[in-house]
């Protein structure tokens, strides 16, 4: 019934992945990077999902739910830390916060 | 279980120094007062073990003595081996000798921070002992590493203007080259577990090995390098004058007078037994450099207008001799380079010494300041003239002694190099006369020398010893030689069997193995690509002093099989 | 024993090092004086011993102690008294106590530290001087060798305040050492050649052996003995620090640098007779170079004004005719020569210095004269030494000269031998042009001031006689006027002769150079000497001698040819006699014509005045260029630049590179995430294409 | 089939309008579609339970969580001017080299994904059931669950510590 | 399931209660209470010990997810020297800088509970788990100065980066399942092993993303830029704790992954860690020279010994995986004194908005000019850290880089071995630029430093003689490293 087979899953995570990489470049807003960062987990789930299919295991699915809630743990931390960064410059450019170099 | 002498040649100083950390006076001066007195009297007591080593030292065996061994860290072969033979015996009762003597000479002019002087002394002495004593390469490479951090903080902390500069170039000059010769250790330990199953450090078992020839000349090439940096030969050369100017007087008599001699007592204990092959290979290139440093020494010290730089490029010099004597590898040349060594250690180390007492008084080590000391301080420059005296080599003294024996060891093998050494009496004589002219000679110009004290008790303590070893020395090499020749000879053997021995299972046809007489007036080829393979037992044999260039073969009779070649203490 | 001899010297030595600021004067004199006799005292018991025993077996050998021992090499501190070294020490000790008495007068001026120091180092000398001509190896007399060395660099700038006596020290001590370079390289060639450093065993070794006919080893292990005989006997090329050896006290020139030390390059080839006559070559170069010093250095002396100099010149000279007795194989002439000329040069030195003892410092030629009848002691003793030396008939260098001459002829080295004869013509004629301007002729005191500022003059335009200050001159640079020494030249200045101590000296030291020569008669003292020239004897097997070797030792005893032996020194004393004259004439009855000949040949009599030039050449080639490379070419450019250049260079890299490197890190996390993902980019990249 | 085409369509365009907003509201927004389209997927891929949380967890609660910290920073646009004061490196050059990097990273992966030959067909039964799923969960990775509430613990007392005004945090 | 099936998880059990009871204790304070926080996380630390101890030898496993073997109970060992240690220091910085002690210490055991479970999972998935549970409490012990500017930005760029890498690691073991079906390490590696002679492009994938993962923990360059800032911004004893703990953690878990699971694909990821630790040791030395920062210049320092670490992990043989874990056990030990120290120097760094650019102050090499004056111990302590970073012996850096390059030299690899001793030359004289300025150069100031409390001192007295210790007889550690490598591999 299906027939698309697993490559096209694997090739659609890849250029999701590239794309939450990409966004960690091209956007200065620290929001906007974390979101990048949360595509490239979910591309990551979809690897996840679509070997376990293609394993026919439910592996794949259970990595999954332990993804969302290391993301979900990731984003609380990352969003309070970009709390106390905004506090001291009221910027959301991560370019303005580098008094730490060389 | 009888008293572990050479553990406590180690352990004494390293005691002396943990003591004075609880030193503690009523104030700075009391603090100081008490730290001197203690490590004075460790440091005599240390030199007084050394000759309490000497005298139940066996002067008729070649073996090592007094050994200790216990497991260090036994899954890797590493055990704590110590021993002594007559190579080291008078290295560290030079080490004992000098260590109060320094101390003594700091006595006054090291004023801040003494209670750290006196330990880093002691702890320094300790370093020394051990890099002596050692019969475990590993045991020795701590050693030989932990001396660099004593050393290091007395020229950092006691020296003159530039002693940052001199201490950290000091120490990475010296690492540098000493870590290239860890990796080789590794590289033999892991040989001897390749080939025997086990790991070791342990220089005897090492020393049966037979490493392959591509490895050996790596291992020869980063042992040699570590060494001769240390030596210091030329062209790696640089740090010393640095190290000597800047470093305190008593860190001066040690560098000079102990330190420089690691470095041609590993080429002599470590590079060249351990890799007998490649040591044939490169010795010529080795030799070469030790002339030219003999020469390049001595012409840049004859310019120097410093008297401790002077003194220094002296030093490369005089240890382009011991380097050459070590590269002849026969009797005379080996013997007088051991010699030379102590030779070295007590003239060189009397030079500081008295270069110290003029700067003391004078604050400055620039010739041009000095000029008619000998009016104003008799007894000084009469020391000062003994030293200068068996600095050059005067027969009678002690470095005449060695410094004829190196020149016929290298004789021997390649008349070449002992007629360009030869120069190096020469020059030798020009620079220190000129030096001494210059200081002690004409008429007092600078009114500041005018009244200046002549020698003070301390410093008579201080410079009669040297004196009176330079003497005793000279006079007397034989008590010296003695015990050092049996282990000289059963090194040669070891290190001559095992080349000879290789290069006959090497050589196939037999015209290799006939002897060919050397042609008048053409010493076999010194250069590297000459000797890269000496395929006949000639060039081997010439090696063992039978003396190669220049004769003819007629007179069998003196040619014949000097005592050490024929029959060796078996191992 | 024989041990006694070097050490009774040395423990005078040691004394007054040790005690002579505290003792008196002539305590310190004493002790070196007693120091002095008491070992020729034992000198000549020794001998008397050694001259009792049979022909065959005279040699008396004292070991000590094993000395260094390494492998094949095993050096005794060995003495060994045999008729060579009989005469060597008998000179030594002999001369050498007189000298010293003769010092305690001369150096009276001095304080008394300095005054012991003096004798200290006097001891020490004769103490190394004894060692040099017993030791029965290479080392050991290497040992006296560069101990007589020293010494003498010592007492040449015993006046060590004054720059030019430190100086002429270190010129001698270094000269002496490249000497020596060849000399140690000679004996390492020995042994290695003969597997012994000792001159019986080599000696044996060597005449089994054939003389070499072409330059093999043996002439190569002479060839550079006899550098190190150059050096130490100042000859060609090296004799250039002799002269200036006389800045040292006169008595020093005396005993140094004309009777003992000296010797010493012809003492050691006297020694090595065997190994030189097996190298015909290097025998051959002894001789010219011998004979080449000696007429060099005699036209030299023929133009100096400075005294001493004259006498320096004269010594270089005459060592010069030694080496060519030497080199023809005359060793026992040559060594016959030393002995006679011991007497005569110490007397001669010693007379110039109770010459400038009277004239409180003065040593210019040009502003003595007539002084005969104020120093009558000091004018007949010298008349009678410059005799000698010129070789006139009845005194002593007239037998060894002669000996020397004819020795030469016969050897057939016929130019050499005329050589000898125009030196032989020389000499007589400085050395007459000496006592005749010092003693004769009107006396300068009526113009002393102008001597004085015409010396002066002198000086800065030639500046090879700059006025030398010995004693007087020396106790007056410590007080506060150190530069008013013409002043003592003052005519109201007393001069008186020499003191009793002095004069007695030179009486003897007269009457030796006299009677010297006596000993020669008949070749008697070649015959003594003999023994010494061949291998030697062990127990009492004796080695025949290579029939070379006695052959040439031979030569001048054998009558060859009675009638041209005659004629031969008919010519000599002619030739001695004639030069006389010449000195005669030119310098007493017409100086004029000296002038005049002077003026005629300027170049010529500058360059001799300037003696060759041969320092300035030295200089010029080899001392200036050393020190200019050594300071700019290797230690400024090479060490400072290049090899220290390079080790900071390395720190200097890393630093650079840390300071490029420090820069990536911009402080912006997208720039460091682009780091991270480069990097993940590349290892996959890697990955996949592999 | 052609679901795939038009979900990973939708979820390749969405993404790609996340990175390219300069408002992030926006941004949390079309990632929240982008999240549904996933979900689609999944759906796709016979994992219900996954889709479901995804929207519930992913797109419900983290998401929101985004949005409310926007909200609460009243997040300003990106800010241009700031570009003139940095360093030359963080110009747009580097960014492009990101994405340049992206791009690389994308064929490289797509290559080695497409290269890899391996067969393109699911095979049959899938095991989907929530129930077996949530047997699973709770045997063998009863362990990695509990792993998930300490991770939970230390985001939360993290998350307070760092986000708590400021004065109100300190020991006293 | 019986009790015994747990033994594996205790030491890490005693750790995480140890953590909520610190908590809980903070929570039911009275306000201006005085609480041994510190004292709860030390005895929970004890209890990890004892369980480590008792379970040597055991090989015991839970869930078959965890498994205490003895490798990784020598690291939970380095690891409870480590909790230990930055317990004991961080008492004068929680301090002076006013930060929440109960959740610092809270946060400080969660993240060793993370660390020990990294060390001893045998599962990705768990590996990945216990990574973000001490990751994300690192994060927040880095930007625990919430007032300070540069602590925020430095937790953020950690954070940051570190998320960024943990999405490349999380992808690599979604690839490592997809092409062996597990995240087990055993099934993963047996599959791996079946396939060794020609990898899948997805294995090959799987492998490098997992090296970027590792990578990151490590900080090996190109990965490491986050951590010359992070060390920076963070206190001290953080910086101390995360310099060694951190590293420990993803060491032993990057030996596991690589060394047994993917030790079969040896030959395509050698070459590239082969480069990686080159340039690593190259890039930390070198930049290290430059620093004026003491904290920057030891985290440049921390980059170089990473570099060594990598070299022992490439060689890959007995003697390295035994090195590897001395060498983290010296590592530790020498590095947290050294922060202990820079703890106990670092003067209040509480800035106003004015200086709030300003770096804290006495961090800067040449604010320890006279140290060797004032304080003669401090400075006496520092300098045995700072030659034992620099391999002298005998203190511990010298048994350990020597048993690293004895690895290297085994593997025949003596490039790397060179490069690594060149390296470690260089690295002396920045260690060194820091003694010269503690005794060789007088302050220009009087140094007002703060007095040291009691613990703190001890710690770095024991740290110090730890150093000594293990350089001067290190045999029975080094067999005991020894021997708990050999039990997996």
């Amino acid at each position: 019934m299906n027939m698309v087979a697993v490559n096209h899953y694997l090739v659609l995570s890849a250029m999701l992945f590239a794309i939450g990489a990409a966004g960690v470049f091209v956007r200065r807003n620290l929001i906007t990077i974390l979101l990048s960062i949360e595509i490239m987990l979910n591309a990551v789930n979809l690897t996840f999902v679509a070997f376990g299919r293609a394993l026919g295991s439910v592996d794949g699915q259970i990595i999954v739910f332990f993804v969302m809630t290391v993301a979900a743990a990731e984003a609380a931390v990352g969003l309070a830390i970009v709390i106390t960064l905004f506090r001291h410059k009221e910027s959301l450019n991560p370019d303005s916060f580098t008094s730490l170099k060389w | 279980m009888t008293f572990p002498i050479l553990s406590s040649l180690i352990g004494l100083p390293v005691l002396g120094a943990v003591l004075l950390l609880f030193v503690r006076g009523v104030d700075e001066e009391q603090t100081a007062r008490a730290a001197r007195q203690i490590a004075l009297i460790v440091s005599v007591l240390v030199f007084g073990e050394t000759l309490l080593l000497w005298s139940r030292f066996n002067p008729a065996s070649a073996d090592f003595q007094f050994v200790e061994r216990y497991a260090w860290i036994p899954a890797f072969g590493i055990s704590y081996a110590v021993g002594v033979d007559g190579i080291s015996l008078f290295l560290l009762a030079l080490t004992g000798f000098l260590t109060p003597i320094a101390l003594l000479s700091s006595w006054e002019s090291v004023h801040t921070r003494t209670k750290a002087f006196c330990i880093f002394v002691l702890l320094l002495e300790s370093a020394m002992m051990g890099v002596f004593v050692s019969l475990d390469l590993f045991l020795f490479y701590v050693f030989w590493d932990a001396m660099l951090v004593p050393m290091y903080f007395l020229i950092g902390i006691w020296g003159y203007e530039r002693r940052l500069y001199a201490a950290i170039k000091f120490m990475l000059y010296t690492m540098a080259g000493s870590v290239l010769m860890l990796l080789a250790i590794l590289g033999l330990a892991i040989l001897h577990y390749t080939t025997t199953g086990s790991y070791s450090f342990d220089l005897l078992k090492l020393y049966a090995l037979t490493v392959p020839r591509p490895m050996q000349f790596w291992f020869f090439l980063a042992f040699a390098l570590a060494f001769a940096i240390k030596v210091p030969l030329f062209p790696f050369h640089t740090w010393l004058p640095d190290a000597h100017v800047e470093a305190p007087t008593a860190g001066s008599v040690i560098l000079a007078g102990v330190l420089l001699k690691m470095g041609t007592y590993g080429l002599v204990r470590f590079a060249f037994p351990l890799f007998p092959l490649a040591a044939e290979f490169f010795s010529p290139a080795l030799a070469l450099l030790a002339v030219a440093g003999i020469i390049y020494g001595a012409l840049v010290a004859m310019v120097q207008p410093d008297l401790k730089k002077l003194v220094a490029y002296s030093s490369v010099s005089h240890l382009g001799f011991v380097v050459l004597g070590i590269t002849a590898m026969n009797m005379q040349g080996v013997q007088g380079a051991v010699y030379q060594m102590l030779n070295h250690g007590v003239s060189t180390g009397g030079l500081f010494l008295i270069v110290g007492m003029l700067s003391d008084r004078r604050h400055t080590r620039l010739i041009s300041e000095f000029g008619g000391l000998k009016k104003v301080m008799p007894h000084l420059v009469a020391a000062f003239l003994l030293v200068t005296l068996s600095s050059i080599g005067l027969p009678g003294l002690n470095g005449f002694v060695g410094e004829f024996l190196i020149l016929l060891g290298a004789f021997r093998w390649d008349p070449r190099m002992a007629a360009f050494a030869a120069t190096g009496v020469i020059l030798s004589a020009t620079y220190m006369l000129w030096m001494f002219q210059r200081v002690n000679y004409g008429t007092v110009d600078n009114e500041k020398n005018s009244m200046l004290p002549d020698l003070r008790p301390r410093e008579w303590v201080v410079i009669v010893p040297i004196i009176a070893t330079a003497i005793l020395m000279g006079v007397l090499p034989n008590l010296f030689l003695r015990p050092i020749e049996p282990s000289v000879e059963r090194l040669l053997n070891q290190i001559h069997q095992s080349s000879t021995t290789r290069i006959l299972a090497r050589a196939t046809e037999p015209s290799a193995l006939r002897p060919q007489p050397s042609p008048i007036h053409q010493p076999p080829a010194t250069s590297a690509v000459g000797r890269v393979l000496p395929p006949s037992q000639n060039a081997s044999a010439d090696r063992r002093g039978l003396g190669g260039g220049g004769l003819d073969p007629a007179d069998r009779r003196v040619r014949k099989d000097p005592p050490y070649s024929s029959s060796g203490v078996a191992r | 024993m024989l041990l006694l001899i070097p050490v009774l010297p040395l423990l005078g030595f040691l004394i007054n090092a040790s005690f002579g600021r505290r003792i008196s004067k002539s305590a310190a004199g004493a002790v070196a004086c007693a120091a002095m006799v008491a070992s020729f005292a034992v000198s000549a018991l020794e001998v008397w011993q050694l001259v009792s025993l049979t022909e065959e077996s005279r040699a008396i050998v004292n070991h000590a102690f094993t000395w260094i021992a390494s492998g094949d090499l095993i050096v005794g501190l060995t003495l060994r008294l045999d008729p060579l070294s009989a005469v060597m020490i008998l000179v030594v000790t002999g001369i050498g106590s007189l000298i010293h008495l003769y010092s305690t007068a001369y150096m009276h001026e001095e304080p008394e530290a300095e005054y012991a120091r003096y004798f200290s180092y006097l001891n020490l000398f004769a103490a190394f001087m004894l060692v040099l001509v017993l030791g029965s190896n290479f080392l050991v007399m290497f040992v006296g060798w560069e101990g007589v060395g020293l010494c003498s660099y010592l007492l040449i700038g015993f006046w060590y305040q004054k720059k030019s006596a430190s100086d002429a020290g270190k010129k001698a001590f270094i000269v002496n050492r490249i000497g020596d370079f060849g000399f140690i390289l000679g004996v390492l060639l020995a042994f290695v050649r003969f597997g012994s450093v000792d001159f019986q065993e080599i000696a044996r070794s060597a005449a089994t052996l054939s003389p070499e006919t072409t330059f093999g080893t043996v002439s190569l292990i002479t060839l550079l003995l006899f550098v190190g005989a150059t050096g130490k006997s100042a000859q060609i090329p090296l004799f250039v620090w002799l002269p200036d050896a006389m800045e040292g006290p006169t008595p020093v020139s005396a005993l140094i640098h004309a009777a003992t030390m000296v010797t010493a390059g012809v003492y050691m080839i006297g020694r090595n007779a065997v190994l030189f006559s097996h190298a015909p070559q290097t025998l051959a170069i002894v001789a010219v170079i011998g004979a080449a010093t000696a007429l060099m250095a005699g036209t030299i002396g023929l133009v100096q004004n400075d005294i001493k100099r004259v006498l320096a010149y004269s010594t270089v000279s005459q060592l010069g005719y030694m080496f060519l007795a030497m080199g023809v194989g005359a060793y026992g002439a040559g060594i016959f020569h030393l002995y006679t000329h011991a007497f005569f040069k110490a007397l001669l030195f010693l007379g110039s210095g109770a010459l400038i003892h009277a004239l409180h410092g003065e040593q210019d030629l040009r502003h003595m004269g007539g002084l005969k009848k104020n120093l009558p002691i000091t004018y007949w003793t010298f008349l009678i030494g410059a005799l000698a030396i010129a070789g006139v008939p009845g005194l002593a260098g007239f037998f060894s000269k002669d000996e020397i001459l004819s020795s030469t002829y016969f050897s057939g080295h016929r130019l050499l031998w005329a050589v000898g004869l125009l030196t032989a013509l020389l000499t007589a004629i400085y050395m007459f042009r000496l006592v005749l301007l010092a003693f004769w002729g009107p006396s300068p005191s009526a113009s002393a001031a102008q001597g004085a500022s015409a010396a002066q003059g002198a000086s800065v335009v030639q500046g090879d006689h700059v006025p030398e200050h010995p004693a007087p001159e020396h106790a007056a640079l410590q007080h506060p006027a150190p530069h008013q020494a013409p002043q003592h030249l003052a005519p109201s200045t007393r001069l008186h002769d020499a003191p009793p101590a002095m004069a007695l000296v030179l009486i003897v030291l007269a009457a030796g150079s006299v009677l010297a020569g006596y000993a020669g008669l008949g070749g008697r003292f070649e015959h003594f000497l003999e023994p010494s020239f061949t291998a030697q004897v062990i127990g009492s097997v004796r080695l025949p001698p290579s029939p070379e070797a006695s052959a040439s030792a031979n030569a001048s005893a054998r009558q060859i040819d009675g009638g041209t032996e005659t004629l031969l020194t008919v010519t000599a004393s002619v030739t001695a006699i004639l030069g006389i004259l010449i000195a005669i004439a030119y310098f007493l009855k017409n100086r004029g014509a000296a002038d005049a000949l002077a003026e005629k040949f300027a170049g010529l009599h500058r360059v001799l005045l300037n003696k060759y030039y041969v320092d300035e050449v030295y200089e010029a080639t080899v001392v200036e260029p050393i020190h200019i490379v050594s300071r700019d070419g290797l230690w400024r450019a090479i060490d400072a630049r290049v090899l220290d250049g390079a080790v900071n260079g390395v720190g200097e890299t890393v630093g650079g590179l840390s300071e490029l490197l420090r820069h990536v890190q911009t402080g912006s996390v997208r720039a460091y995430a682009g780091s991270l993902f480069f990097g993940a980019v590349m290892i996959l990249g890697y990955y996949l294409w592999k | 089939m052609t679901l795939f085409y038009v979900f990973a369509a939708v979820a390749v365009g969405t993404s790609l309008l996340v990175i390219a907003q300069r408002n992030p509201v926006y941004s949390v927004l079309l990632l929240i579609a982008s999240f549904g389209a996933l979900s689609g997927l999944y759906v796709l891929l016979d994992a219900p339970f996954v889709a479901v949380i995804q929207i519930i967890v992913y797109a419900g609660a983290i998401m929101v969580l985004f949005l409310f910290v926007v909200m609460l920073l009243n997040a300003p646009h990106e800010d241009t001017e700031d570009d003139l004061r940095v360093h030359p490196l963080l110009r747009p050059g580097p960014m492009r080299f990101g994405a340049v990097l992206a791009v690389a990273f994308a064929v490289e992966l797509v290559w080695a994904l497409t290269k890899a030959g391996e067969s393109g067909a699911f095979p049959g039964g899938a095991v989907s059931s929530v129930a077996a799923i949530g047997r699973s969960l709770f045997t063998d990775y009863a362990f990695p669950f509990e792993v998930t509430s300490v991770l939970i613990l230390v985001a939360m007392v993290g998350a307070v510590v760092l986000a708590r005004r400021s004065g109100a945090g300190t020991s006293e | 399931m019986n009790a015994g099936a747990l033994n594996a998880v205790v030491p890490m059990a005693c750790v995480t209660a140890a953590g909520i009871a610190a908590m809980l204790a903070e929570a039911f304070r009275e306000p201006g209470e005085r609480m041994p926080i510190a004292g709860l996380g030390a005895v929970g630390l004890v209890g990890a010990a004892l369980a480590a101890v008792l379970l040597w030898n055991h090989n015991a496993s839970s869930f078959g997810l965890v498994t205490a073997d003895n490798f990784g109970l020598f690291v939970t060992m380095i690891l409870v020297i480590v909790g230990v240690l930055s317990v004991a220091i961080s008492g004068p910085t929680v301090e002076r800088e006013r930060l929440p002690a109960g959740e610092y210490y809270a946060l400080l055991l969660f993240a060793l509970a993370g660390m020990m479970l990294m060390a001893t999972a045998t599962d990705l998935l768990v590996m990945f788990l216990a990574l973000e549970v001490l990751s994300l409490a690192v994060y927040v012990l880095t930007g625990l100065r919430r007032d300070s500017p540069v602590a925020s930005e430095a937790a953020f760029k950690y954070f940051l980066l570190g998320a960024f890498s943990s999405a490349f690691f999380l992808y690599g073991i979604a690839f490592t399942y997809g092409v062996t079906g597990s995240t087990h390490l055993d099934r993963v590696g047996s599959l791996i092993a079946a396939q060794a002679m020609a990898p899948t492009a997805m294995q090959r994938l799987a492998a490098g993303l997992l090296l970027v993962g590792f990578g990151f923990k490590v900080s090996a360059v190109p990965f490491h830029m986050w951590t010359p800032d992070a060390y920076e911004g963070a206190p001290p004893p953080v910086t101390g704790f995360m310099s060694t703990g951190v590293k420990a953690a993803a060491f032993a878990a990057f030996v596991r992954v690589f060394l047994s699971a993917f030790e079969p694909m040896r030959a395509d990821w050698g070459a590239i860690l082969w480069v990686v630790a080159a340039a690593t040791m190259v890039l930390g030395t070198v930049v290290g020279v430059v620093q004026s920062s003491v904290k920057r210049m030891l985290a440049y320092s921390s980059i170089a010994h990473g570099g060594y670490l990598l070299v022992a992990l490439l060689a890959a043989n007995d003697l390295g995986k035994g090195a590897v874990l001395f060498y983290l056990l010296a590592y530790a030990v020498t590095n947290l004194g050294a922060f202990g120290v820079i703890g106990l120097l670092e003067s209040s760094a509480r800035q106003s908005p004015a200086t709030s650019h300003q770096p804290p102050q006495n961090d800067q090499v040449r604010d320890y000019a006279g140290l060797g004056h004032t304080h003669p111990v401090l400075a006496g302590l520092m300098t045995v850290f700072l030659l034992s970073l620099g391999g002298f012996p005998p203190m511990a850096g010298f048994i350990a880089k020597w048993y690293v390059f004895s690895a290297a030299m085994k593997a025949g690899d003596s490039g790397l071995a060179i490069i690594g001793v060149l390296t470690s030359v260089v690295s002396v004289f920045f260690y060194l630029r820091l003694v010269v300025m503690m005794y060789m150069t007088e302050g220009e100031r009087p140094a007002t430093f703060p007095a040291v409390p009691r613990i703190a001192g001890f710690a770095l007295v024991v740290s110090a003689i730890l150093v000594f210790y293990l350089g001067i007889l290190p045999a029975r550690v080094l067999d005991w490293a020894a021997a708990s490598i050999s039990t997996i591999f």
